[in-house]
């Protein structure tokens, strides 16, 4: 084994040799330090090794031969080899990154560039406080000339700023350590702990000076102006250097010396930690600059890190854990994220459109984006799961709220540069050169953050029986992405056929609940992706990131723990985000789902943390015996579901969402992805049945599902975008949904299963029509149709029968909803509530008429006078689900006696009685079957009748019409669809009023004004930012020792 | 009667099209899928079928019972052209009271039987009324007020107004005067009994079999036909 | 399933009666109307020859398949609610196919007419037609909505969704009936009864000289045969339903005569007396004093 | 009235000027001032409500006469300017930048007399005559009764009586007259 | 005064130095000026270093043969701070240079020393 004191060996080595070479063998000298990064980075790497595998012991090596504190010690340990690893990493990938600029500025820059990167190694494994100092030094001083590699005057201004801020931190640092040695008598840092100098007067000042220097070199918020200028300023190389190899440095060094300060140090860096998250995160908020956004992001991060590292009190042997996975997410997608912003060179994050241009690049974009916000199956995924469980195990609800919400508030802004990546207008941008060597070590960080996150994983036991191999078989999909796209689509139908046939026909046995939800979402998925034949062309990353989703969804059903359950149902969230981006105009709708979706998924960790609370045990099962709070989690989990159903108040991001998505995903998003909000809260209520809690939140669960289906009717009889229509429809329908669910009992439920059957069978059938309506005419607007009967019969038959269906008119299957909803209104006793819910059902007819007759009936218009019949694709899978829907209506005993049955496992009382096709209430019966046959039967006589007496009319065109004597001109101007229901809206459109709408907009206008207002303070003057820091360090001195 | 010789002449066309509202004219779109297609809105937007003579039922019996049902329930298609429409009203008041006689007011031609025209009618309005007539289904009776109806009455040396109703559209019944007074008008509505239950109201087919007869009388007036040949 | 012919036979007996009785109340009404206007008024049996009159029309065209089919939709939502509704009480005859549970039925049933007639009208493209189509939803719409009150408010207190069931719990004296029992209820559905037979004021669906006539405007001949013979089924089938919800049901077809005249004279009496309304009027009212009354034989329960 | 007048002579020539009540008063002004006369009343004089715009065919001497009818609505004056126009190649300049309400008068006079009105929105489009291919029907020179027997099927038979005597004879058949017939139409 | 000897003078001397090197800092605009406050500040560092190195009565830690070799433990100060102070100064030497180096950048890229022209970076 290499000894680590090569390292330094090396790399002063290498640093002194450079200054050798001539300025004209500069591939050369580049190759040569190169090779003493690899160097360097292998005999980490090695150790790393030893220590994992073969029980390395930890060692100190004595320079000089001296024992400490004569002379100065280094050690190496499992944690100094991951740091040492992840830093020559880092530092390697970083300098193959820069070659150019490296090359460019010949070998001073590259004797700087190892240097820093010996200061870092030494700043590691050292053990003397005043050799910290000295490399600490080394590498700011390293940091400062590297900085000067950008030439422009904003770096060198940052570069002043920076070194004058280090200087002084670094000044302040002296005294301390001076001061500590004065008090200690030694400089050895084991020494320094035996002493607890904390609690003699003086050397607890002494270790102040020490901390707070550690502290303000990691950019505390807000003493943190000058860095902020370095990351905006400087070679987004160097900015990956300092955002992710110094600020692990700091870390460790932070960690390092903590044992100095005793426990009395872990409250105060936890708070710091926590200001610098939230506040960094906030002013993030406002910025539009993509590096300066990366230096927020950066040190929110290390607020983050700080945070967990203050709250090792409580994390306990997890804090290693924590802190690892949230700092190798860190480092590796921010040093990724600032390498990308090199490539694309944008000064602003909505440049960064051109990223597009260049797929791969996106997706790795993608990767750190979702690494950093915590996304499975990246480490941090799995280490905000630990550590909001360790924090709910010692009730430390306040810091696991502020670090969700810290949380939230970065994904607000990196989901939106996100967005603005994928949908921003990209036409106008400069082009940008892709160089291998820049794209090398992206890509090698990227596939780092997935094996680690991998491996991560494993560490838990509840993750380690997570299923990875579907997500292979998305990863071969998504290397299939050149292939066009029907292939892809028979590989990923057959793949979910498969699936299918492997799980579902267990749950058929055994789990009736979850067989219909799995049917749900995979043959759902299978119909709707038959649609996606009807699509030319590559369809590039629409069938992974749809995979994915179905696999977060199946994930949910096949949860058995807590752990499973959340990593499936981020995943879906993380799948379904890229799809409904997918459509044209949806970049904020996109943004919107994915903060309800992550605020929902939040909102549900805080509950699933506090419901194990004090259980030991992650299955889901804790859920049934929650004892205390047992309100407060209820309420969090069932606000966290209730994100994904839409429910009134938390629906806003739904009609963009589900509106501007392309045709096949609509009803991929709207028919199959609400329902796992749907299952979550079965899930739940099934649970917590027993507890006494969820009585009261029930009934307001019920008002609202009821006063949902209402609005959502109503806001849908108003839009004259025929998706949008169907989106609030859907919001109307999930809010039925949530209203059987609310009322607790056996007819109830098999209410909210039967809607969420028909719902699924109607809505898939109406979105995948409309959508491929919208395929042929070009146009969402409703009034811009009209008249494609003629053209679309089958598209016609297809929406009336949906719109049959849905609005619960007999003999089809949406009556058998009604039917039970109503028995079970009455059963239940809330009848203000069933009145609503009914007034809504009604409401249904005014947009269903609307959606039908504005597209299908009335004038044909003058562009549309050649469109075709809708593409054979989408009428097969229409056409099987109203096979389905039939089948349903005419015997609706087929499917409601089983969940009758599951039902009655959790309310035995108060269910259907089945006689044949008969069932019985308390207060009344139906025959689904016989209904069907009488209407029908009726029908066709009346109809023979008709027929039999004027069975000679004269077949007319459009215009004629009677007119009042005169003649139509244009189609336009006889066709009525645009708000039609004018009078109505008179009426009762204050109940539509976007009250929910402009409440969400206050809100994010209050955050962002905040942030817009509190960035103030970083004036950009040096000397402010110095007085920050002098201010900083005195507040945290009085907080400290008070 | 060929379908060739029902067919607007090309001559004819150019003729007409100088008086077309652009509504009327060709025009070009661009279809969802960018191709561009025409537009010849007579052709697209209108039927061009010809209208059919339906025979009474073979049936005496059934004729007759069906006939008297049609005499006594006459639905009068709501529409006024000259002074004379200010006599209709009064024909639902206390005083006359249509009502006794089956006779009862439609505000849409598809839904009449009888279509009054109730004095003077300038080209513009023969127009409508063409139209309106065109649109009501086949046993439909025309009922002709006032002198003007019958020679131009007053108006007879008008630039713009009509003087024989009957080279237009076939008329059952007149009624003289000037203006007649509603008393008159329920005599006519009387005599348009009569000859229906008689079996003599079967102006519409007689409409059809002189098609060609009318339809030219109506375009050597009516100088913008742009419509149709057939309302239907 | 087997068929009992007898029955069908009396239901289609029922269905003759119903219609021919349809017919002679509205005839009725017409002349009632007349009278108060001091006419003479149509013969009574003026309703019958328009009717032979209209399926006497010799030519007919078609604006497309649905333009055709919403006739048969139409007549199908009127005879399908007589087919589920319980005609005459403790008459196994003149029940119909009712069932235990058709309350629910039948206040969906009304919409499978409406809707197809909508949509009928829709394909006819007469803008007048769209015109009465958005009237006429939007006010059913707010009609039901006192109406399923005071439904609720009964179903609640009889505890079943049999109307058979209801009119059996209304037997055995005048004081038993739901008006005395549950006046507000009534009241609520006895104001909603004005919108759902669509006279004055709140007859601006079919409007006939605004909007000449409504949804109807282009059907003429058979169809508008078919969709007469569907009002007068309807209006009485309506009337019964109310009869049977709130006014002790009929025990013989005398007595549904007089109960569901006199329920059908209420609407028009009170047509005669106003003007018509808006449509943003008429929902905000329906909004107003009927669902207020709902409420509270909601809240009396 | 008088001191409007006097008011208005001061800057136009007025001719013609008469007085048909206390408050309604005819005058005559030159073609090229009357817009300027018009548009002064309405701006200084209150003269805001325009009440008609209308022609008469004088044939012999060549022109048309356009009356101008404005009212005061303060004051309750009514003024009626006329202007004689040219009859071959009639023309007037628009007067609807004034008031919208114009253009429908200058429609019709363009379609009844063929005056053109340059600039009026729509003066081209048909009025009450749809698609009308002879001369105006309002110029005197028309001969409408030709053109109606011509076109519209003149029935035979038509007899036309002097109203006078006719209806003294029916009146009063026991005196002896003569045949007042004066005209037969064929 | 008797307490006054000399570590508490040159303690004083090194604090009042910081402070001034801070006030420096805090309030002088020009760029060269800032410079300066730094290296006061720093040196006022080194001289606090010394300063606490130092045991009064004692001597240089330099063996030699003043120093009796059996009693270095107490006759001599403290050798470390002074060997770091050394580390120190070169390293401060350092970091002044390259902020000079900056400040000379700076200049002949915007030809001005005002620290206010320079705030282009910021929010």
């Amino acid at each position: 084994m290499v000894g680590p004191i090569y390292i330094i060996a090396i790399a002063l080595g290498t640093a002194f040799s450079l200054g050798f070479f001539k300025k004209a063998n500069s591939n050369f000298s580049f190759a040569f330090m190169l090779f003493a990064m690899a160097f360097m980075t292998f005999i980490s790497g090695q150790w790393l090794y030893a220590f994992l595998t073969q029980q390395q012991e930890t060692i100190q090596i004595f320079t000089a031969g001296f024992k400490p504190p004569f002379s100065i010690s280094l050690q190496m340990g499992l944690h100094e080899s991951v740091f040492l690893s992840l830093i020559n990493i880092i530092g390697l990938l970083a300098a193959i990154y820069l070659y150019d600029q490296l090359k460019e500025k010949g070998v001073q820059m590259m004797m700087i560039f190892v240097l820093l990167f010996m200061g870092l190694n030494v700043v590691i494994m050292t053990r003397d406080i005043f050799n910290l100092f000295v490399f600490l030094e080394i590498a700011s001083i390293a940091t400062a000339g590297l900085i000067i590699l950008d030439k422009s005057i904003n770096a060198t201004s940052a570069g002043f700023k920076y070194i004058i801020a280090t200087g002084i931190i670094s000044g302040i640092l002296l005294i301390g350590i001076i001061a500590i040695y004065y008090f200690a008598g030694s400089l050895f840092i084991n020494d320094i702990i035996k002493l607890n100098l904390i609690y003699v007067k003086g050397g607890a000042v002494a270790v102040f000076l020490v901390l707070i220097a550690i502290i303000l070199e990691l950019k505390p918020f807000p003493a943190n102006g000058w860095a902020l200028d370095v990351y905006e300023a400087a070679h987004p190389g160097i900015g990956a250097v300092i955002s992710a190899a110094s600020a692990s440095a700091g870390i460790f060094v932070l960690a390092k010396i903590l044992p100095i300060v005793g426990d009395s140090g872990y409250y105060i860096i936890g708070l710091i930690g926590i200001i610098t998250f939230l506040g960094s995160n906030l002013l993030g908020l406002k910025q539009d600059r993509a590096n300066r956004l990366l230096g927020y992001s950066s040190i929110g991060q290390i607020g983050l890190l700080l945070t967990i590292i203050g709250l090792t009190p409580y994390l306990g042997d997890k804090t290693l854990f924590i802190a690892f996975g949230v700092l190798i997410s860190h480092a590796l997608a921010k040093a990724g994220l600032f390498w990308l912003a090199g490539i694309v060179n944008s000064e602003y994050i909505k440049g960064w459109a051109a990223i597009r241009r260049k797929p791969l690049l996106l997706v790795l974009m993608g990767t750190f984006i979702f690494a950093l916000v915590g996304f499975p199956p990246f480490p941090s995924f799995f280490a905000k799961w630990e550590l909001i469980m360790q924090l709910a195990n010692n009730d430390k609800i306040i810091w696991l709220a502020l670090i969700l919400i810290g949380s939230f508030i970065e994904g607000i802004y990196l989901f939106r540069w996100f967005g603005y990546a994928i949908k921003e207008k990209n036409e106008d941008l400069p082009e940008f050169p892709i160089k291998l060597n820049k794209v090398i070590p992206v890509s090698i960080v990227a596939a780092g953050l997935y094996l680690i996150g991998y491996y991560t994983g494993l560490a838990i036991p509840e993750a380690a029986i997570i299923n990875y191999i579907p997500l292979i078989f998305i990863v071969i999909i998504f290397a299939l992405d050149f292939l066009p796209a029907y292939v892809k689509n028979s590989i990923s139908i057959l793949g979910l056929a498969y699936y299918s046939y492997t799980i579902i026909p267990a749950y058929f046995e055994n789990d009736m609940l979850r067989f219909i939800f799995v049917v749900i979402f995979l043959i759902g998925g299978i119909l709707t992706f038959i649609a996606g034949y009807a699509y030319k062309g590559k369809r590039r990353g629409f069938y992974p990131v749809a995979l994915i989703m179905y696999v977060g969804l199946v994930q949910i059903i096949q949860a058995e723990n807590l752990l499973q359950f959340f990593f499936g149902w981020e995943l879906m969230t993380a799948g379904s985000y890229f799809l409904i981006i997918r459509g044209k105009k949806s970049m904020a709708h996109a943004l919107s789902y994915m903060l309800f979706s992550m605020g929902g998924a939040y909102l549900i960790l805080a509950g699933f943390a506090l419901a194990q609370q004090g259980q030991m045990s992650l299955s889901l099962d804790v859920l049934n015996s929650i004892s205390n709070n047992a309100f407060i989690i209820i309420s969090l989990l069932m606000i966290g579901f209730l994100t994904k159903t839409a429910t009134l108040g938390l629906h806003i991001w739904l009609p963009g969402a589900h509106g501007e998505a392309e045709s096949d995903v609509s009803p991929m998003v709207s028919a199959i992805l609400l329902k796992a909000g749907v299952f979550g809260l079965i899930i739940l209520l099934i649970s917590t049945i027993k507890n006494i809690e969820t009585v009261s939140i029930v009934y307001i669960l019920g008002w609202l599902g009821a006063i949902t289906a209402l609005i959502g009717n109503l806001g849908a009889a108003f839009q004259e975008d025929a998706k949008r229509l169907l989106a609030y429809s859907s919001i109307g329908q999930l809010g039925y949904i949530v209203f059987g669910l609310a009322m607790m009992t056996h007819l109830g439920w098999l209410t909210a299963f039967t809607y969420t059957i028909n719902h699924f069978m109607y809505k898939a059938i109406l979105f995948l029509t409309i959508g491929a309506v919208v395929l042929r005419v070009g146009t969402h607007n409703m009034y811009e149709m009209g008249g494609l009967i003629k053209k679309m019969p089958f598209a016609f038959i297809a929406v009336l029968i949906g719109i049959i269906a849905l609005s619960g008119v007999p003999p089809l299957s949406g009556f058998t909803g009604k039917w039970l909803l109503y028995n079970a209104v009455i059963l239940k006793g809330w009848y203000f509530q069933g009145a609503i819910a009914f007034f809504a059902g009604i409401i249904a007819f005014l947009y269903l008429f609307k959606l039908i007759s504005s597209i299908f009936l009335g004038q044909l218009k003058d562009n549309h006078r050649n469109v075709k019949e809708i593409s054979i694709w989408f009428i097969i899978p229409i056409y099987i689900l109203i096979i389905g829907l039939m089948i349903f209506a005419a015997k609706p005993e087929l499917i409601l006696q089983p969940m009758g049955d599951i039902v009655a496992q959790y309310f035995p009382d108060g269910g259907l009685n089945w006689d044949g096709g008969l069932a019985t209430t308390p207060i009344g019966n139906w025959h689904g079957t016989h209904i069907m046959i009488i209407v029908g039967v009726m029908f066709m006589l009346l109809l023979t009748w008709l027929v039999v007496l004027s069975r000679k009319a004269q077949k007319v065109k459009q215009f004629n019409i009677v007119y009042s004597g005169e003649r139509p001109f244009t189609p336009e101007t006889t066709h009525i669809s645009y708000n039609i229901f004018a009078g109505y809206n008179k009426a009762l459109g204050f109940l539509v009023m976007p009250w929910i709408t402009n409440f969400w907009n206050f809100m994010s206008d209050i955050i962002h004004d905040t942030a817009g207002f509190v960035r103030r303070i970083y004036s950009g003057n040096g000397q402010t930012y110095l007085a920050h820091i002098i201010i900083y360090i005195v507040v945290v001195y009085f907080v400290f020792f008070n | 009667m060929t379908e060739d010789n029902f067919k607007m002449s090309n001559k004819q066309e150019e003729e007409v099209s100088k008086f077309f509202a652009p509504e009327n004219e060709k025009r070009k779109v661009e279809t969802p899928d960018g191709e561009i297609i025409e537009i010849n809105p007579l052709q697209d937007y209108f039927s061009d079928a010809r209208p059919k003579v339906h025979h009474p039922n073979t049936s005496k019996v059934v004729e007759k019972f069906l006939n008297w049902a049609r005499a006594e329930s006459l639905w009068v298609l709501g529409f006024g052209t000259g002074c004379g429409s200010i006599e209709i009203p009064p024909l639902l008041t206390p005083r006359f009271d249509a009502f006794r006689f089956g006779v009862q007011m439609r505000p849409t031609p598809r839904q009449s039987n009888v279509i009054i025209i109730s004095g003077y009618l300038a080209v513009k309005t023969l127009k409508r009324v063409i139209r309106s007539y065109e649109q009501m289904q086949n046993p439909k009776y025309v009922l002709a007020l006032g002198s003007c109806t019958i020679n131009g009455g007053m108006y007879f040396d008008s630039y713009n107004t009509i003087n024989r109703l009957d080279y237009y559209i076939p008329v059952d019944v007149y009624v003289a005067g000037c203006m007649p007074r509603p008393e008159a008008l329920l005599s006519g509505f009387g005599k348009l009994k009569e000859l229906i239950k008689a079996g003599k109201g079967e102006k519409a087919n007689e409409y059809v079999e002189k098609f060609d007869w009318y339809k030219a009388n109506q375009k050597k007036i009516i100088q913008d036909w742009n419509m149709p040949d057939y309302n239907w | 399933m087997n068929i009992d012919f007898n029955k069908l036979f009396f239901t289609f007996l029922g269905l003759m009666i119903v219609l021919n009785w349809g017919l002679l109340m509205s005839a009725l009404m017409r002349k009632i109307g007349a009278r108060v206007a001091k006419r003479y008024g149509i013969p009574w049996f003026q309703p019958w020859v328009d009717l032979v009159k209209n399926y006497a029309i010799r030519s007919q065209i078609t604006h497309g398949v649905m333009f055709y089919l919403g006739p048969v939709f139409r007549l199908s939502g009127g005879v399908g609610l007589f087919l589920f509704m319980p005609m005459v009480f403790g008459s196994d005859l003149w029940t119909n196919f009712s069932f235990k549970g058709d309350l629910i039925l039948i206040l969906y049933f009304q919409f499978f007419g409406m809707l197809g007639m909508a949509l009928g009208a829709g394909e006819g493209g007469q803008p007048h037609s769209f015109i009465g189509i958005s009237r006429g939803l939007s006010q059913f719409t707010t009609i039901e909505v006192p109406m399923t009150l005071a439904v609720i408010a009964i179903a609640v207190q009889y505890q079943t969704l049999s109307i058979s069931d209801i009119v059996a719990a209304q037997q055995g004296g005048i004081m038993n009936w739901t008006v005395f029992t549950n006046p507000f209820a009534t009241a609520a559905a006895m104001l909603s009864v004005l919108g759902a037979f669509g006279h004055s004021p709140f007859n601006l669906v079919k409007a006939p000289n605004e909007i000449p006539i409504g949804p109807p405007t282009e059907y003429h001949g058979t169809y508008l045969g078919v969709l007469r013979t569907n009002a007068a089924i309807l209006h009485v089938v309506e009337a019964v339903l109310f009869m049977n919800l709130f006014f002790g049901g009929a025990t013989t077809w005398i007595e549904l005569i007089v109960k569901s005249f006199l329920i059908y004279f209420w609407s028009v009496f009170v047509g005669m007396v106003f003007p018509r309304f808006r449509i943003e009027q008429s929902v905000a009212w329906f909004l107003k004093i009927p669902l207020i009354l709902g409420i509270i034989a909601i809240i009396l329960l | 009235m008088k001191d409007l007048l006097e008011r208005l002579n001061t800057k136009y020539n007025l001719t013609d000027i008469k007085y048909q009540r206390d408050n309604l008063v005819f005058l005559t002004i030159g073609k090229e001032n009357t817009i300027d006369l018009v548009t002064h009343l309405r701006d200084y004089e209150g003269f805001t409500h325009f009440v008609l715009l209308s022609c008469v065919d004088w044939i012999e001497e060549g022109k048309f006469q356009l009356t101008y009818f404005l009212n005061q609505p303060e004051r309750k004056y009514d003024i009626a300017i006329r202007t004689m126009i040219d009859r071959d190649n009639a023309e007037m300049v628009s007067a609807h930048h004034l008031w919208r309400q114009i253009t429908t008068y200058q429609r019709e006079l363009r379609e009844m007399y063929g005056i053109n009105f340059p600039g009026s929105p729509g003066v081209d489009e048909n009025f009450i005559l749809e698609g009308w291919d002879d001369i105006p029907p309002m110029r005197r020179e028309f001969d409408t009764k030709q053109y109606s027997e011509d076109t519209f099927f003149p029935r035979e038979g038509r007899k036309t009586h002097d109203p006078a005597s006719y209806m003294k004879e029916k009146l009063y058949p026991t005196e002896p007259t003569t045949d007042k017939v004066n005209k037969t139409d064929e | 005064m008797e307490n006054l000897n000399l570590e508490i003078i040159t303690l004083i001397t090194g604090v009042i130095l910081v402070l001034i090197g801070i006030w420096g800092l805090l309030t002088q605009k020009n760029l060269i000026k800032i410079v300066i406050g730094f290296t006061l500040f720093d040196t006022g560092i080194h001289i606090i270093m010394v300063s606490i190195g130092y045991v009064k009565n004692r001597t240089a830690p330099i063996i030699d043969q003043s120093v009796n070799i059996n009693d270095v433990g107490n006759s001599v100060v403290d050798p470390v701070p002074q060997a770091l102070v050394l580390t120190a100064i070169v390293i401060g030497l350092g970091v002044t240079a390259l902020m000079l180096t900056y400040v000379l950048k700076m200049y002949q890229k915007r030809k001005s020393l005002e620290i206010n022209n320079y705030n282009d970076l910021k929010w």
